[in-house]
């Protein structure tokens, strides 16, 4: 998700696709066995059945205990094996077949001595989330087909591109039908996947202990075992860095980077996420209806130094366009597109507009701290510029969600994050036939920009589909929609005896890969 | 005494409360405050009520000026029955029936100055016309129980008891009713303050040809305001008479105990105690027989069984609730 | 008379309120013997419970004080008693009986349980052995199912047979006196009558003396040997209940005695007031305090206190007109 | 010196006089002495509150990005500066009128409604006293922080809804006290005197029984309006306060949660604003306590 | 004594009534949407309407109204949307953890607030007197929020004595856990020890200067047993009414605290159902503490009958 009622300002990372990472490999040692690495989630995991999960703190225990069949590589250019050791898509683009590895065991559970891993159970498990998932995480496929053990076939209803990219989710991790019908409710505290750690034990709101699987198929994790603490508020969590009583701080935000970038203990790592946060105007009604007074008001705000107010720790970069730089869809030659600050044009085009005296404006936003200083700073921008009054509604997240969503705000500030794949954003943000639901609550409707989107999502080629999505980023942007302003980072505290640790653009911690192998020095 | 007509009767009045025991949620009970009493009081006299503490002596004043609503009987003012009044009517009947409290010090709102609490009334009953009317009447009602202008103003905390309770007695007759229930309006009081409320009620009284129903457990109080005496026991009236005969003749063995326990008036008196024996009996739940039965030195096994009723005997007036008396009651009295 | 067991000789008691000094007790002298019963009466406000508390020093919290005076209780000067010797005082050689018998109780513990902390505080005796005690001075003052009224809470027992118990508290270690302050007020006549029985009873029994206050003037007639009369903080008059009641010398207690209807006076005629009120008792101490209500006052009345003098023998008044030669005789006081 | 006379009308008027005003709740209370600290500081904050305007620039909300973070007496700010560069004392002062308004706002609304209520519910008894009490009860059932949370959220933010929120969550506590009062105070004698003389349920209940509660009113009302105050605080903290950008005390105090550790002293002023106030209510609300109980008089 | 109780029980359906009621109305007051809530921000407009459906939500009012009392009738609370679990068992989980939290506070407050109660009352007009009023003064006053933020600010982060956050684990040993609470429980209990040192401290001087205290003294008991033992038994009423609104203040007054120092308690649980608009959620863990706010009064009353027995409840007839 983009932005979750309980996280605090950094949204929520689950993305995937090519992107620069900035890859901080820590002073390399003599890797040694043992320890604990205690992680910091910014929630508290409430349900651990993939199909039931809906928060990235979830994911990550589901990410380390279980595994997909393919995920994206670290750098997430490109989509990698994972139990599946190879993939073929069929020329109509509707028919995946899988190769699968076969040294796969699920770790040892109630109901399972920690037996091998068939394509019975890929298919249990991906048929489970098409019909179960609330969040509709697989909804593109329509059946799976067991060739043998090792060999399955996915038939999709319609060609879809983001196929591969779905089956990365957590969502669709791979677990074993005996444990999850032998849990039924209760499958979402006693997980059993392939992962690199099983689950000892989950306490709802304290902790998720975690310990190592010897019979990993990728490596022997160094570590003895990991455990996840959900630590709502990033300040604490960073404190918590400093007294030891974790390792690794994810989803640090506000001044929790700082102190981590300063503390001599704690070392910050930074990568830029796959996020945008954004001032959406409102596209059917109200003086935003008009494209003059939308181009005013974006030529009214100094984006770089909003940005800069709201990220006062330097915990995201200044954007421009609706997409994260790291997504293949980007497109760097439309930034100029983007009207400059020019108070003094601004004025005057709304003037044109009919407004030269201003107006009043309701500004919708959850109650985050990043939010409400970013709408402080906005109301006195417009004030200042334009003699707009906003009025800055603040709510927290449910009531927020419904007035955005209904397409009822003036204005509303968001951010939103997903795969890397460009169709999680531009389709759900623009897309004609997403009004009504969060992403275009503003109401954006295009022709043009929805063919080129349906376009897109029937291609299998990457190169296609790439140009087709800055082709539609070049109509949206022309449109002034709204002020896309930063990218947050992925912002990571970690104490400096983990050793071997990645970030990635999508915020997954990865402990144990047939790449990584988190440790802890003594 | 001459007979005057009757202004108050009251006929076979009862009043039950329902009390709860004690601690959570203790039963409800029944308490007897009034057993069926049954009372003439004529125009212009006294009448004294005396009786022991809880004996149901205010209870009876209550009821009788609307406070309390009676369980069973009536109450009849100048024949009419004041029970069944429509709410305009009792509010006229106001007028008629006022009343003086026991405690000077609560009966007085604490907000109202003495002349807001003296006017009250009038502005009710809206008897007088006018700021300036009214300004006079209160400052003549003042005069009359001996307050001036000078406190007029004033809180009732800055009144001695005596001064309030002048304050009381003007508040009840500021409307000029003909009955005035005056609830042991002195037994709070100080004994040399007590002689000037006792002085200024009967002045009053005799003034106004006022009727009083004058409740009070000091005897020689009672005795000394009142026409006739009525003894209260446990709810019921036992004996009934003119001021004096109680002091000459007492009947009732309660009315004998009585006397013989109140402290001797000097020195020199060597009083013969009748005593009592046993607590008073509670006047809760349900009873059988004559009141004073548990402690009667002349309790016979019919006490125990039957309510004697109130009859006369001997001379006019005189009346007795008691079997040692029956034989010698003469019929058809009152 | 036998030998004096209480002496108190110009006691004063001053309270320091933010309005002045209140002279609450402002000059009291009396002497008890033993097996005497003594009374004082005399208006609200006029000092007789801060005389009371002022002798076992049991000044209400606050600004009290006993200023000047002398307590002597049976050679021990009570004044110079320490906190240590004041507990055995107060339990075992003088007892206190309250107004209200309900509140002088503690309303959280059972009767039995107060009466043998009672007990184990001033003897040392077992549990069983007080419990024993406490249940012998209950029927000893006619509670006739003692051991069930031990089991019982004060707010159980009616007004009477709570002061019985007091009674029987106070009689528990014998003391040599016990001081009741209107121990009766709150009871009903025939209940009072009662209680007045019992406590003349244990004078006879055990020969404790009884300082008795009251504002009932038939109490005092009924009960003591001797009476003092205070107005306003001082002692006016002092003698044997008789010569009170015959020879009374005292305007006030003039005022006192005949504003008391009495059963047999005749209804017609008014009663005698005493006009005016108390003074404030900050402001007295300068003159005669009953100047301003006394028919009587001359204008020494207005400028001297009087002294407390023995007119007769064994009867102390305190008036300016009465040393007066020829004095005044007593009359009807203003009838107004 | 001249003696004074105790018989003499004119001491004895003195002494009254006298008395009536050392007595008269005014002096009673100048003479409390915590009670005047408690009043001190109270009408230092409503100062402040009242004159912001003219004891600062008049700009709270006025951003200056570059000071941000400011500490005490930096560049001429008193206390410093915000996330904003907006200058703390400004916006304390002005604070000070949100916070104080909504308290007062709170107690005004939930008074009257708790006043009324228990009135009602006190004097009539039986049934009214039933269901008006048994819905009080079930809405003091509810946790209060938890119930104005939960107002606040169906109403939305801004001011009216957090002193509605605040207020309607008061409610019962005022209507309780009110009901006992009135319980009391329905059967003093001079309830029944009125009674006997006839007048009107009306004017029983506002002529007699609501002077007669009110000073507990006032004593309750002052010590809640300590309580509304960190209620408003709590909720500004949650994040469901009033609308931005103004400043209250508890928005202040969230911002400056959020820089702990790089500018502690935002969350360290705007807390001890609150807690003076709430000690100078409580105070003064102890003195009133004092003055009006017949029992504490000296 | 038993049939009291009982009498009592059912004297608290009404309350709860109204508090079901009440919790129902409000929840479906909050504007925002529980599907919409549940399937967060990417949820496409058909997934939110699949997902009311499922909840029951398109059904009018009443009867979803309907539904929810006959279920609660029968002990059943539903089952959480955003846990996908049975409230009851979350609950049940919440409640110790708040309990940890919320009765050594009150343990703690209590003997705290009664030996500074009485001192003061003892010694009253001396310092010390002055200093622990004053000191209970601020203790009421304090905005706890503000407490805890300084509490962390002094002792974890400054001094990093304690630690931060949650309530550790058991399986770290019993001392883990302990050294969690401390913050926690200095900022719970230090109203309830100011408020109880206060009342205490009025109601000691009440009865000290009430009547048979003054009758005690007269019979010679000494000073210490007569307000150890007698005033302070006299003066335990409203003591115990404060402990009983305190005690239900901390079961669910911990929401603050509990927030800041992200204790896993029944505060936490309600603030995040009321963000999720978890309606069964909020209404399974309003009832239940509501239902400990009556029990308590309840048990307040009982005791009051055992610490005195002669204290009428009812307001008057
Ligand atoms: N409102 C009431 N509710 C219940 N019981 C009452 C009520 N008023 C009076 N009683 C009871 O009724 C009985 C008679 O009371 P009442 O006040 O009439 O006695 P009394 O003779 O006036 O006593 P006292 O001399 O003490 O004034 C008492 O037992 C009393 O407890
Ligand atoms: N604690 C106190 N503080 C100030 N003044 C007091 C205090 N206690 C008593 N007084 C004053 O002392 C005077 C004497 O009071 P005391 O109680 O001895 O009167 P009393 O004769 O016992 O009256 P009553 O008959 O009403 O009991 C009164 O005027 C009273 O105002
Ligand atoms: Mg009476
Ligand atoms: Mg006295």
């Amino acid at each position: 998700g983009s932005e979750k009622p309980a996280s605090t300002a950094a949204a929520t990372e689950q993305a995937s696709t090519v992107q620069e990472t900035a890859k901080e490999e820590k002073t390399p040692g003599e890797p040694v066995s043992g320890g604990i690495l205690t992680i910091s989630l910014s929630s508290s995991p409430k349900n651990l059945d993939p199909v039931k999960y809906t928060g990235t703190y979830e994911s990550q225990i589901i990410g380390t205990v279980c595994d997909t069949l393919v995920e994206y590589n670290t750098e997430l250019t490109e989509i990698q094996p994972g139990l599946a050791k190879s993939w073929k898509v069929s020329d109509d683009g509707r028919a995946y077949t899988f190769t699968l590895r076969d040294d796969v065991y699920f770790q040892p559970g109630k109901f399972q001595e920690g037996r091998k891993m068939t394509a019975e159970d890929v298919k249990y498990s991906l048929e489970r989330s098409r019909k179960l998932s609330a969040m509709n995480r697989l909804d593109m496929l329509d059946h799976c087909e067991v060739v043998s053990d090792t060999e399955l076939v996915c038939y999709l209803a319609e060609p879809n591109a983001v196929f591969l990219t779905a089956l990365t989710d957590a969502g669709n991790v791979i677990v074993p039908k005996e444990e999850v019908e032998g849990w039924g409710d209760d499958f979402g505290t006693h997980l059993v996947g392939t992962g690199p750690f099983a689950l000892e034990s989950f306490e709802l709101d304290q902790q998720a202990v975690l310990k190592r699987n010897d019979k990993y198929w990728a490596a022997k994790p160094y570590l003895d075992g990991v455990t996840f603490k959900p630590v709502s508020d990033g300040n604490q969590a960073v404190n918590a860095l400093r007294t030891g009583e974790i390792n690794l701080a994810t989803s640090l935000s506000g001044e929790a980077v700082k102190i981590a970038r300063e503390d001599q203990s704690v070392e910050l790592m930074e990568t830029p996420g796959l996020h945008v946060a954004y001032i959406y105007f409102n596209q059917k009604s109200g003086p935003t209806a008009d494209i003059k007074v939308r181009e005013a008001i974006i030529k009214a705000v100094n984006v770089d130094e909003l940005t800069a107010g709201v990220y006062q720790y330097n915990e995201a970069k200044s954007a421009s366009l609706p997409l994260p730089p790291g997504s293949w869809g980007y497109d760097s030659s439309l930034e100029s597109e983007k009207p400059a600050y020019d108070p003094e044009g601004a004025k005057k085009l709304l003037a044109e507009a009919g407004y030269p005296d201003g107006f009043d404006l309701n500004i919708y936003i959850s109650n985050t701290e990043s939010r409400i200083k970013m709408a402080t700073l906005f109301q006195a921008y417009l004030k200042q510029n334009l003699n707009i009054n906003v009025n800055i509604n603040t709510s927290e997240w449910g009531a927020f969600s419904e007035i955005a969503a209904s397409g009822k705000a003036d204005v509303f500030a968001m951010s939103w994050t997903w795969y890397p794949d460009p169709y999680f954003f531009l389709n759900k943000l623009f897309h004609s036939s997403s009004i009504g639901s969060l992403g275009n609550g503003q109401g954006f409707e295009n022709k043009e920009v929805d063919q080129y989107l349906d376009d897109a999502l029937l291609t299998t080629d990457q190169a296609k589909r790439a140009e087709l999505y800055k082709k539609a980023l070049a109509v949206i942007v022309k449109q002034y929609p709204g002020i896309f302003y930063a990218n947050e980072n992925v912002n990571w505290g970690v104490s400096s005896n983990v050793q071997g640790l990645t970030q990635r653009a999508d915020g997954k911690v990865k402990i144990c890969t047939p790449d990584i192998n988190v440790w802890l020095s003594k | 005494m001459s007979e005057n007509s009757i202004i108050l009767q009251i006929k076979n009045l009862s009043k039950d409360f329902e009390v709860k025991g004690k601690g959570l949620g203790g039963k409800k009970t029944v308490l007897h405050a009034l057993n069926d009493i049954s009372l003439d009081i004529r125009e212009g006299e006294v009448l004294g009520i005396i009786g022991e503490s809880g004996c149901g002596k205010s209870t009876l004043g209550r009821c009788i000026v609307g406070l309390h609503k009676p369980t069973g009987g009536d109450i009849l003012f100048e024949g009419k029955s004041i029970l069944k009044l429509s709410s305009r009517e009792r509010f006229e009947l106001c007028k008629n029936i006022q009343m003086v409290f026991q405690d000077p010090y609560s009966s007085l709102d604490p907000r109202h100055t003495a002349a807001d609490s003296v006017s009250e009334p009038m502005i009710i009953h809206k008897t007088v016309k006018g700021r300036q009317e009214l300004e006079k009447r209160v400052l003549e009602l003042f005069q009359q129980v001996g307050l001036d202008i000078q406190h007029m103003n004033r809180y009732p905390h800055e009144f001695s008891g005596g001064q309030r309770q002048r304050l009381n007695v003007a508040r009840a007759i500021s409307i000029q009713p003909k009955v005035v229930v005056c609830d042991e309006p002195v037994s709070a009081l100080d004994v040399s303050i007590q002689a000037q409320v006792i002085n200024l009620l009967k002045g009053l009284q005799k003034k106004y040809h006022l009727t009083y129903v004058f409740i009070s457990h000091d005897l020689s109080v009672v005795k000394y305001v009142s026409d006739r005496i009525a003894i209260m026991y446990l709810g019921q009236i036992v004996e009934l008479c003119n001021g004096g005969d109680i002091y000459k003749n007492p009947l009732h063995p309660y009315t004998k105990a009585l006397l013989s326990a109140i402290p001797p008036e000097s020195p020199d008196e060597n009083k013969e105690r009748i005593t009592l024996e046993g607590e008073i009996s509670s006047p809760i739940g349900d009873r059988e027989g004559c009141p004073l039965a548990g402690r009667c030195p002349e309790c016979m096994e019919r006490c125990k069984k039957e309510v004697p009723s109130l009859l006369s005997y001997g001379e006019e007036g005189h009346q007795v609730a008691c079997f040692l008396y029956e034989s010698k009651i003469v019929q058809g009295g009152n | 008379m036998s030998e004096a067991l209480l002496t108190v000789k110009d006691l004063k008691t001053y309270f320091y309120t933010s309005g002045g000094v209140s002279k609450a007790v402002d000059g009291v002298s009396f002497k008890i013997n033993r097996g005497e019963i003594m009374g004082i009466v005399g208006e609200s406000g006029s000092g007789k419970s801060v005389t009371s508390s002022s002798i076992i020093r049991l000044l209400p919290a606050g600004t009290g004080k006993i200023v000047s005076g002398s307590i002597d209780f049976d050679g021990t000067d009570v004044l110079a008693l320490n906190k240590k010797e004041l507990l055995s005082f107060r339990g075992k050689d003088v007892s206190m009986i309250f107004q209200n018998p309900m509140t002088s109780l503690s309303p959280v513990f059972k009767v039995g349980h107060q009466m043998t902390e009672l007990i184990r505080t001033q003897q040392k005796v077992d549990r069983q052995s007080a419990y024993r005690m406490a249940e012998e001075a209950l029927m000893k003052v006619g509670i006739t199912d003692a051991r069930r009224r031990m089991d019982s809470y004060p707010y159980e027992l009616s007004g009477g047979m709570c002061q019985r118990v007091i009674i029987a508290m106070s009689i528990l270690s014998s003391p040599k006196m016990i001081i009741a302050d209107e121990p009766t007020t709150a009871l009903d006549v025939t209940i009072q009558a009662q209680v007045l029985d019992l406590l003349k009873e244990m004078r006879k029994t055990y020969q404790t003396a009884i300082l008795l206050i009251t504002h009932n003037l038939g109490v005092v007639w009924k009960m003591c040997d001797s009476v003092m009369v205070m107005y306003a903080g001082k002692t006016v008059e002092y003698t044997t209940c008789r010569n009170l009641y015959h020879k009374p010398l005292h305007p006030y207690t003039w005022g006192l005695l005949d504003s008391m209807p009495r059963l047999g006076s005749e209804s017609e005629e008014e009663l005698s007031t005493i006009q005016g009120t108390p003074p404030d008792l900050r402001l007295t101490g300068t003159c005669c305090n009953f100047s301003n209500r006394c028919p009587y006052a001359s204008e020494i009345c207005k400028s001297v206190v009087p002294e407390l003098k023995e007119l007769e023998p064994g009867h102390f008044v305190a008036c300016h007109r009465q040393c007066e030669e020829g004095g005044l005789v007593r009359g009807g006081v203003d009838q107004t | 010196m001249a003696k004074v006379l105790l018989l003499d009308q004119q001491s004895q008027e003195e002494i009254l006089r006298k008395e009536r005003k050392a007595n008269n709740a005014w002096n009673k209370l100048k003479r409390n002495k915590t009670a005047v600290l408690g009043l001190a500081a109270v009408c230092f904050m409503i100062a402040i509150a009242v004159f912001a305007p003219l004891i600062t620039d008049g700009k709270p909300n006025e951003i200056h990005p570059i000071d941000a973070y400011l500490t005490f007496f930096q560049k001429g700010h008193l206390l410093g500066t915000d996330e904003f560069g907006r200058d703390l004392f400004t916006r304390i002062c002005y604070g000070a009128r949100v916070s104080l308004l909504v308290a007062a706002g709170a107690t005004i609304v939930g008074g009257i409604a708790g006043v009324l209520l228990g009135l009602l519910a006190g004097y009539m008894g039986g049934i009214v006293d039933a269901v008006v009490m048994r819905i009080m009860d079930g809405v003091l059932a509810f946790p209060f922080i938890l119930l104005s949370i939960v107002l606040m959220t169906v109403l939305g933010s801004g001011m009216t809804n957090v002193i509605l929120a605040i207020g309607i969550a008061e409610i019962p506590r005022f209507a309780r006290v009110v009901r006992g009062q009135v319980l009391v105070v329905k059967r003093e004698e001079y309830c029944n005197a009125g009674r006997v003389i006839g007048i009107s349920h009306f004017r029983m209940l506002f002529h007699h029984i609501l002077p007669n509660t009110i000073s507990e009113v006032i004593v309750y009302a002052t010590l809640n309006i300590a309580s509304a105050i960190i209620s408003e605080s709590a909720l500004s903290f949650l994040g469901l306060g009033i609308d931005l950008p103004t400043a209250s005390w508890g928005s202040i105090l969230r911002a400056g949660r959020n820089s702990l550790n790089t500018a502690p002293h935002i969350a360290a002023v705007s807390g001890v604003f609150i807690l003076i106030t709430v000690i100078g209510f409580n105070l003064l609300g102890d003195g009133i306590r004092d003055v009006l109980d017949p029992k504490m008089k000296k | 004594m038993f049939k009291t109780i009982l009498i009592r029980c059912l004297q608290i359906l009404p309350s709860l009534f109204v508090v079901v009621t009440l919790t129902f109305i409000l929840t479906r007051m909050i504007p925002g949407d529980p599907a919409r809530a549940v399937l967060g921000p990417q949820a496409s407009v058909q997934d939110v309407q699949k997902m009311r459906e499922t909840m029951g939500l398109d059904q009018p009012l009443v009867s979803q109204y309907k539904d929810y009392m006959i279920q609660i009738a029968k002990g059943d609370f539903g089952v959480s949307y955003s846990y996908n679990q049975p409230v009851l068992g979350l609950i049940a989980k919440r409640i110790p953890n708040t309990l940890l939290l919320a009765l050594p506070s009150i343990l703690i407050a209590l003997i705290a607030g009664l030996s500074i109660g009485v001192t003061s009352a003892v010694r009253q007009g001396t310092l010390v007197d002055y200093l622990f009023m004053i000191l209970a003064l601020v203790g009421v006053s304090m905005p706890i929020f503000w407490l805890g933020l300084m509490l962390v600010l002094v002792f974890s982060v400054h001094l990093g004595w304690l630690p931060v956050l949650g309530m550790g684990s058991m399986s770290s040993g019993i001392g883990d856990v302990i050294r969690h609470m401390v913050l926690p429980c200095f900022c719970l209990a230090t109203i309830p020890t100011a408020t109880f040192s206060r009342i205490t401290r009025s109601s000691i001087l009440e009865s000290i200067h009430g009547d048979s205290i003054r009758a005690l003294r007269a019979r010679g008991i000494r000073e210490s047993v007569v307000i150890w033992k007698y005033a302070l038994k006299s003066a335990l009423p409203p003591v115990i009414t404060v402990l009983g609104l305190q005690l239900a203040g901390c079961f669910a007054g911990a929401i603050l605290t509990e927030t800041i120092f992200a204790w896993p308690g029944m505060g936490t649980l309600i603030v995040g159902a009321i963000d999720n608009r978890d309606y069964a959620l909020i209404q399974g863990a309003v009832l239940v503490i509501a239902l400990a706010f009556v029990i308590i009064n309840m048990l307040v009353d009982v005791v009051y009958m055992i610490i005195n027995p002669n204290v009428s409840y009812e307001g008057g007839f």
